[in-house]
């Protein structure tokens, strides 16, 4: 693990054309780091992520993505991601293709890649237009013990996984405290794993059980505090539901999108300065 | 015709909510499920086990989450698990009682469509996709489905099948080995359409106060028939839209609360 | 969940012919309760488990078991279980069938059964003997994706699993701590769950992330201070070491090791006194 | 020849130790492997990770444990997994650098018996079997075997092959697609035998000092080859000697204490 300055760790480890997973569900999502990505005019990424929302409707919205792989792009309780659907709908700013999944699938597919597997196994039962999707990579297999039918999910294997984390402690081990999704399977799946977190500890805290990652399987680390803001980190602070609500009226617009990242993102030195800017800094 | 004392969503969320058994383990998603379960749980159920897909089980907001994962969620919950276990432990293994579902459109047999509206490689609405409802649809022993009714979203043709109701009816569900029931009510700003027995087509089997049958048909994509017996909904009672009014009111100052953050390191 | 003596817990879910699983990988070995299994005299169990440990050595020695499932079975860092040995080299006091599998594909099976899998896939290299055990119940598979050899294991549906665990909550909820193995997976696979704690506590010590079965998936629980004895619960008492070293002598020889268990097992009336017998009670 | 001032269980216990890389990660067994894994930790590695079978990861024990799952190990850990997890997420996933493997029996090609001395249907002598050195002789970047020479261990055919080293030899493993490379080297009381780069048949390549070839020869049960250059090992140093013992001391110490349950309730 090596601690490096946000800007020189994306830098570094996301390229052109990378396949990036900025996980986290709903809780812990890498704003910092993903807005770091808008700032270096990062292209052609294909983007995997379980559930799109807001931080993926600016990737998208600012061109860095040619695919998305995901399982739900809505804003949560909102509706929709005005970005991704322009994207899908319009071609806007540039055509987005789409590999999409239901959330057991993925989920199958990080776990899967973490653990060293080609495919992951689940029931086939029903009948839907998702297993007839163009270019699916779904297989049907049958059980060998039942002959019943079952789903072969790929294995997901990002490029990079990039995840916001509470702590990382003097060894670079990082803690990931409260909802976890699927980060640590994405995380172990991927080839490179870069992390911010909100703080630095001497020693985490954390039970014998909690998800930690070890220093060892992490690539890079920055501390960012706020890091994951507008949606949380748990202990630190909650999630600011009055900006997901918001974003609905900036995404919906092409102008008045371009002109909020334009100001808030790319007019912007880095996350501390948006913080400020957004008056959520304290 | 008397104006009634409670929106639509009020009268969906508390009649979703008697549906509900105690002690049922509930797969929640966000919105009126979420406000039924919470205010089932409130009312007659204290002991409906809620799990949300972030992966909190047997959680009890005091507010309702915008997000399914907002950290009210974890925070009054019994235990955390990691995403990939919420779905092969709890949903996958059979352990859900209720399952919730909404989508863009709904068909005769309780199919859904949450994926998009048009063709899928050039759609008018892409609209947020599958998420887990393909497998609540399958394995939740029963499902609820919660939605407005509207000719263009009760459609006769879906555009999209993300979800399975009872598939082309006539135990077709059941033939494909579906381990759930499938949608045993679908609960719209009208009343409470249910399958027939035999072909599993929705029938309309109970109306809100105030509500006429040429309303709900109007209000239906295909030609809806009606069950053999149609139900009187009764209204709201007082202390329901008292605990839900009190809920949301609740919600709402918490998700004004201003963030702060510090910035020290 | 139903708060159960524990006699009344084994004598109402555990019957003969079932499968069982007493599970805890090293730690939290449900000792008092298999100690019960074997007062109440059951018969034709087929024993689960990774590890088989002293307790199944137990409760082979008394002829509980008809058949063993297993991937490791010695007494850890000491050498065999003789009782095991005994039985399968010469089906004293009855005949043993085995069923093996290696660590890995056990805590498949497990994983499977608890995931409403009929199966569990790994991947296939190489070439042993185990693959061509008699009876052996795996399956090869092509990876849809890139045509090489895994191994579908198929599911483990325990008719009871058996755990100890620390705590239980005065709703039922119960946590595990430290060292989980899988047991939370042959819980989760099992068609009824029995749980052994060391005490009940008003709310769990513990973190929101940490390892906690909900109480509705538990059929019964009893409180059973030191009922992981001689193994042990982390953060109440530590593992007897010289137990486990003295059981090599006592195991060794029929005479001794039945003298020991009438003496220790059926001459007692439950754990407690087992515990107070050794002098390990305070 | 004078008599060494070290027993052969430390002089395998300080060679294994030798070939461990500060930052290696570990996948270690109970016994020689721990004492090995524990001194290069404390003598030149003190980076090592270390991680048992039983889900503890980075663990720094100040005693060696006698099981693989005593608590010593989980509250030294950086963090405690399930156990499907050590064996997807970390030994599948080819996260582990060095693997330790030991065994009632070994053939010329490095692979291991721990199932069954004689028939498997009625054994000799039966062993606790796989556990999980199948999958860590497939899946360790590679493989250091410590295990006592002699014509019965060093045996010309297995009864049962649980793990593979070099299959038949001569590419026959790199063949079946196995991730990891093998038993890079079988530590003895000998000495050391590695794999002839090209028939990958195990040669003697090492050994202790006082330790002839004919010896080594002659508690081999195949004919032991010779690699192109015999290394003689040296003794343990004083401080390695001193560090173990020490180690040794503290673990007897530990496991000697009796142990005392409160039965309050």
């Amino acid at each position: 693990m090596q601690l490096l300055p946000l800007t020189e760790a994306i830098a570094t480890h996301v390229h052109d054309g990378d396949s990036v997973a900025l996980e986290g569900f709903t809780h812990l999502i890498p704003f910092a780091a993903g807005h770091e990505i808008v700032r270096l005019g990062r292209r052609n990424l294909h983007l995997i992520r379980m559930t799109p929302d807001l931080l993926y409707d600016q990737l998208i919205g600012m061109g860095c993505a040619a695919r998305l792989t995901f399982s739900w792009g809505g804003n949560p309780g909102v509706g929709s991601l005005h970005r991704l659907r322009d994207a899908v709908e319009r071609q806007w700013p540039r055509p987005l293709a789409l590999s999409e999944f239901t959330h057991a699938e993925l989920a199958l597919a990080y776990q899967a890649g973490a653990s060293g597997m080609s495919c992951g196994l689940m029931p086939r039962y029903g009948d839907t237009d998702l297993g007839r999707l163009p270019g699916t990579t779904l297989r049907t297999l049958r059980c060998p013990f039942t002959d019943r039918l079952l789903t072969a999910v790929p294995a997901i294997n990002p490029d990079v996984t990039i995840l916001h984390a509470q702590q990382i402690d003097a060894e670079g081990n990082v803690l990931i405290r409260g909802i976890v999704g699927a980060a640590k399977e994405a995380a172990l799946a991927a080839r490179r794993v870069l992390v911010t977190v909100e703080e630095r500890v001497e020693r985490l805290s954390a039970d014998m059980n909690a998800v930690v990652l070890p220093s060892w399987l992490i690539s890079a680390a920055s501390i960012v505090p706020g890091g994951a803001y507008p949606s949380y980190a748990q202990g630190y602070y909650p999630r600011d539901n009055r900006f997901y609500l918001a974003w609905d009226e900036i995404a919906r617009d092409r102008q008045a999108f371009t002109a909020w990242m334009e100001r808030h993102v790319l007019g912007v030195p880095d996350h501390a300065a948006l913080l400020r800017a957004l008056g959520v800094a304290a | 015709m008397s104006v009634p004392a409670y929106t639509p969503d009020e009268i969906m969320t508390v009649t979703a909510a008697r549906q509900l058994v105690n002690g049922a383990v509930c797969f929640v998603g966000i919105g009126l499920p979420s406000a039924a379960c919470n205010l089932a749980r409130m009312m007659h159920a204290p002991d409906l086990v809620l799990i949300y897909e972030s992966g909190t089980v047997g959680t009890r907001p005091k507010v309702l989450p915008l997000s399914i994962g907002d950290g009210e969620l974890a925070e009054t919950a019994t235990c955390v698990v990691p995403l990939p276990e919420i779905f092969a432990h709890y949903l996958q293994r059979g352990r859900v009682d209720v399952g919730f579902l909404g989508a863009a459109q709904i068909d005769r047999y309780g199919n859904l469509n949450s994926t998009v509206i048009g063709d899928y490689a050039h759609p008018t609405v892409r609209l947020p996709g599958a998420g887990g409802a393909p497998e609540i649809a399958t394995y939740a022993r029963e499902v609820l489905v919660i939605m407005k009714q509207t000719p263009r979203s009760f459609a006769p043709r879906l555009d999209f099948r993300t979800s399975c109701g009872y598939l082309e009816g006539s135990g077709a569900r059941a033939a494909s080995g579906s381990p759930g029931a499938g949608p045993r009510a679908v609960i719209t700003d009208f009343g409470v359409l249910r399958p027939h027995p035999g072909t599993e087509e929705l029938e309309l089997a109970a109306l809100y106060p105030g509500i006429s049958v040429d309303a709900a048909r109007a209000a239906t994509g295909w030609p809806l028939k009606l069950a053999a017996r149609i139900e009187m909904l009764p209204a709201p009672a007082p202390a329901e839209l008292a605990a839900l009014r009190e809920l949301e009111a609740r919600t709402r100052a918490a998700h004004a609360r201003p963030i702060r953050i510090s910035l020290r390191n």
